[in-house]
């Protein structure tokens, strides 16, 4: 038997696997099996209600997809009084996440889902597909420390802190958000991008700029992620492209506690519980009893590795 | 060649079938005519069967440069319980369907549903009456024998570029359905005729409800038509899919609901709405 | 005949097309025709000898790859008396592209590079691949706004300041870079990355991380080269992910006065004159008698693409 | 079967040859044994020839979740001018040669080259030795027949895991070369043992130049061997590539070059290079 649990951002998870906001939902109930996920994480609601941004609010490119949905909202009271008590029919702890344009208005939003059926909630203070050409709280440590005390504040729930990978230093933001008194890093929202079709010269997405996520991001969010681990001591969520249970080790290996998976649930409706079911199986067949052993275990000797080297050459001779 | 959409013996479930993703087998591949492919596929045993109307998020393989990373959407054109098979009449028009259209017999295809809301039908056996375009028609082929089957009369309009393009009427007809054609290279196609043909079939009592796909100028025409005489409507509409189950909202459509305007996903929603709400 | 060329940074290029530094050399002259080239393009050297960093120096991602060459270099001197003068036979005017660790040796490169056959100077004030957890002088506006101030002061010729992805505010770099005195923004160097061996737990780089290049960033980097030809009023050289004409468009598109290729030559070594080649082509398709005439046109009325309209219609019916 | 891997008549042009990317055409692909395979391909008309110890980088067919970005190095292992072909002999070790091993005769497939510098022959028909370990096999192949033809007599000392797993045997016996084998499995394999047959082979008088590949455990021995009779000799290196004509410096290897280490680049200052610098 494997023990594939691990402790993380105030919540014990039966194992480190769990959807990316904006990726997940109560559609979803009849394709997989809820009760396997190591957490919920809903999509980031704002305080009222919103329509979103204009269509086409996708577009794929290589290895990834390009967004620009925006935040549709039905409004917290909506949320809170139809949504959260849903998801109480299950046993993984349900963790929601939460926007808005103003430290006051984010406060207020807080408070109101600090209600029962609620286990942690993650502060999306990185949604570039707003507008401000991309800009969040979470582009600057200043403003970052800041939000994040103010809503440390406003709730005694595990406070999580989604990150912007659109931030030049990462890894200060991640100790500002630290200082700010959150209990876990999410690292990281998309990547702001775009796509032009070269025959109408238009955008590919009605909002121009959009983010970027799937494969494609995957070894820029892991270097993010792993400079996170390093600078900050509170847990970090490696989030950004992960489709299998390989590309989820190279996040945990890196000091990664768990992993969020959004993009591939569009390409395998089932990949969330696959990813599970894989990691089980990379344990078992190498031996792992704990997954917490294979959390930060990155070997940095690097013997410069040759080509012709006797060890590499048995392996091929 | 005749390609039925609904076998006779046919009547839909009571609750959506749960979607699956699933390996299917490539049984047949064919050229319709220059623009359209049909696709049938085996299913593997236990796989659920769609409704009319219903549709399914299909991985096109990549290869050659050819790389799609979303899945595409595509209505079932042909439903096949009995055998365990189900049919796609689709058009190349990018990526994606030119990937598909590479798939031959014996190829796996990795597809996943059905998803969505189909059709309904209206009540005590009234008359309904179809109105399609291009691949519109691929989206209410099952309709005709579904309506058949349960007792309805159907009267089917297509509409196309030239009458070497307009497809399903024999199909439609062995179904059991009387079918119109127009297409603009008689002329014929042009919203005022069009008009014209409905109002005749209201007026001789053949246009309970009407059903449109395929084109807004007349899915706006169908909506004015139901108005005017207090039909029953729905159409199908199209957009953009990510998830293809509800959670992304890249899909939405505009709707008229008591007077604002309401944002709808496609993909969960619809893609078969009530004609009157549907911005068009 | 289609007309190609374009002004660019103080030069006047035959066409709009020229290799990106680090991916381009004399060894390529037997490869493909250099006299069809809009520039050349040199890899970076550095005011002294170096060795570069440790092997495995190079890793493929999904559409991309990741490399941690470092930079190195026979030093200044080897390179001014062996190199550009071998250039002199080619018609495209030369690009020599230099990096230094301080101002001072910086200034003291450029001055060393500006002699006859030199066209202008590239300075990589972006290179991630240094120590220092990837931070360069273009992470920050202050730091490029002096280093290129004091560059120009150092040499005649004209500038060209490329920036790195990895800073937070490109579009200001940017517009600090104008401030310096920069005549071009080459936009941008590779995005720092990593990726993990699984099975062995390694880094898959000796570096540990390195740049990320290839088609993956194209959505990233046009993204911020149509912010940066917002922000300044100097040409923008769009540089990431460019493989094909299709590619180039974009950037043209998004209003880039020329670009750069280089991962793509890699896989085909080609590349550069097939670019070329398919950006007439498609000229000659479409009717355009200008290159000029594309660099700019993004069109940004969005009407919102109606899956169902009757434009759409007529297309697929 | 037996591949010979050059044909007889070839004798080496003056200047290295101008590589191309050319799209050939798969002729044969057989396995050789359990862990090696032969592809052979058809060259298109006016492609370029290589010489013993050059390569090509092959650029690997993605697909079915196999997504070679990179192209892979490969030594040519059969040169056929007149029938304007050429041959790999290679093991599946990861994702570029499994996407490989997928090609069928008749697939295209695109390839680069030829590159890099071959093996050069020693002064006035000298005997030659070649001392090679598993792939290493495939690069010293034609040197055989190359050697043969320009007048030198040929040792080959091939070492494996085990005797099935040694390769070539026959073909270099065919190609004109003495042939001894040694294995783990046999225990003939390790450095004191070879040492031992190198020293036979110089005091015989048969080992005027050597030639290594595959194994820096030999290349060691063939170095003190070598240093200790002045002889002649070249290895053949193998590193990781990108460009593969010499512009990335993602390849290099370090080399003694008269008391400093130097970096020199695998794809255009070797494959071969000389034996004393390597840093092996
Ligand atoms: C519910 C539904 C049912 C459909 N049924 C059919 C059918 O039975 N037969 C048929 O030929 N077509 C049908 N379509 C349209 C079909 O989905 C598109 O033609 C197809 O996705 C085009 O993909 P592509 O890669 O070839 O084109 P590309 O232009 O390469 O596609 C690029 C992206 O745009 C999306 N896209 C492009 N056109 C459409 C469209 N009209 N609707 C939705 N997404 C689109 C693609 O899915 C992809 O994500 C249906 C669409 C929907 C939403
Ligand atoms: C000049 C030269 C000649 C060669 N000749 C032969 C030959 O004749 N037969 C043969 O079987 N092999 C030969 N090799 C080794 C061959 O290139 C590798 O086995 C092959 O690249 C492995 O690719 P992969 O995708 O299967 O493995 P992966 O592990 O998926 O490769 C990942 C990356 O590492 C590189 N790589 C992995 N192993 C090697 C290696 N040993 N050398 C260089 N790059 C490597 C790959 O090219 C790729 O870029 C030669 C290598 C060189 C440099
Ligand atoms: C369609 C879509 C909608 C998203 N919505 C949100 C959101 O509401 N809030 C949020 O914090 N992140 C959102 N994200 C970002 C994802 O949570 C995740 O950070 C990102 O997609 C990278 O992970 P991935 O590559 O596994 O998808 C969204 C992503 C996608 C693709
Ligand atoms: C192997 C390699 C070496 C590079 N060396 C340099 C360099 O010396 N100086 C520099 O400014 N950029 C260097 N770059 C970055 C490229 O010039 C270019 O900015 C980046 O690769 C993005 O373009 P691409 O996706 O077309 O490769 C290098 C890139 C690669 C892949
Ligand atoms: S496609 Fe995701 S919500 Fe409809
Ligand atoms: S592979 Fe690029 S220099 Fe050798």
């Amino acid at each position: 038997m494997i023990d594939l649990s691990v402790s993380c951002g105030g919540l014990a998870l039966a194992n480190p696997v769990m959807p990316a906001s904006g990726t997940f939902g109560l559609e979803q109930a009849d394709i997989f099996d809820f009760e396997r996920l190591g957490a919920f994480v809903t999509k980031t609601i704002t305080p009222d209600k919103r329509l979103g941004n204009p269509t086409p609010r996708v577009s794929e490119v290589p290895n990834g997809m390009l967004n620009s949905i925006g935040i549709p909202s039905k409004g917290a009271d909506a949320f809170v009084r139809d949504v959260i008590p849903r998801f109480s029919q299950w046993r993984p702890p349900l963790v929601v996440s939460i926007s808005a344009n103003t430290p006051d208005a984010f406060a207020e939003l807080a408070r109101a889902v600090s209600v029962a059926g609620v286990a942690a909630i993650e502060i999306n203070i990185s949604c570039p597909n707003l507008e401000d050409d991309g800009k969040a709280f979470a582009m600057r440590p200043e403003s970052t420390r800041e939000i994040v005390r103010r809503l440390r504040d406003a709730t005694h729930l595990p406070l999580w802190a989604k990150l912007t990978p659109n931030a030049g230093d990462v890894a200060a933001v991640a100790r500002a958000a630290e200082e700010g008194g959150a209990d876990a890093l999410v690292v990281a929202n998309t990547i702001l991008a775009m796509s032009v079709n070269v025959e109408t010269r238009r955008p590919s997405l009605g909002n121009v700029m959009g983010g970027l996520s799937g494969p494609a991001v995957k070894p820029i969010i892991l270097r993010m992620a792993y400079q996170c681990a390093r600078a900050a001591t509170i847990p970090v969520i490696g989030c950004g492209g992960i489709a299998t249970a390989k590309d989820a080790l190279e996040f945990l290996i890196v000091g990664c506690r768990a992993v969020q998976v959004g993009t591939a649930s569009f390409v395998h409706p089932c990949a969330l519980v696959d990813v599970i079911d894989d990691l089980e199986e990379h344990c078992r067949a190498n031996g792992i009893a704990r997954i917490e052993d294979v959390i930060g275990s990155l070997d940095l000797t690097q013997t410069e590795r040759d080509m012709m080297g006797d060890t590499a050459l048995e392996a091929r001779a | 060649m005749i390609i039925p959409m609904l076998d006779p013996d046919v009547a839909s479930p009571a609750a959506p079938p749960r979607p699956l993703e699933v390996e299917a087998v490539v049984r047949e591949h064919v050229a319709v005519n220059d623009e359209y492919r049909y696709l049938s596929l085996d299913l593997p045993e236990g796989a659920p069967h769609a409704r009319p109307g219903q549709f399914y998020h299909l991985l096109c393989p990549g290869g050659d440069g050819l790389e799609p990373f979303f899945r595409r959407p595509m209505s079932v054109y042909r439903i096949e319980p009995e055998r365990n098979r189900v049919g796609f009449l689709y058009k190349v028009t990018g990526t994606g369907t030119a990937a598909m259209a590479r798939l031959w017999p014996g190829d796996g295809f990795n597809i996943f549903g059905p998803l969505g809301i189909g059709f309904t039908l209206p009540e005590a056996k009234a008359p309904i009456v179809l109105l399609g375009r291009g691949v519109g028609l691929a989206t209410m082929g099952p309709l005709v024998p579904f309506a058949r089957a349960n007792g309805h009369r159907v009267t089917a309009i297509l509409s196309a570029r030239a009458p070497d393009l307009v497809m399903s009427v024999e199909e439609m007809r062995a179904a059991g359905a009387d079918v119109l054609t127009v297409t603009d290279a008689e002329g014929t196609s042009a919203v005022p005729h069009v008009e014209g043909l409905l109002e005749d079939l209201v007026a001789q009592g053949r246009c309970a409800a009407l059903y449109v796909c395929g084109s807004s100028r007349l899915t706006r025409l169908a909506q004015a038509v139901a108005a005017r005489h207090d039909l029953f409507g729905e159409v199908a509409l199209e957009q953009q899919m990510a998830c293809g189950v509800g959670v992304c909202f890249c899909c939405v459509r505009p709707f008229r609901e008591n007077g604002e305007t309401v944002h709808r996903r496609v993909c969960c929603e619809g893609p078969v709405f009530p004609l009157a709400e549907a911005l068009a």
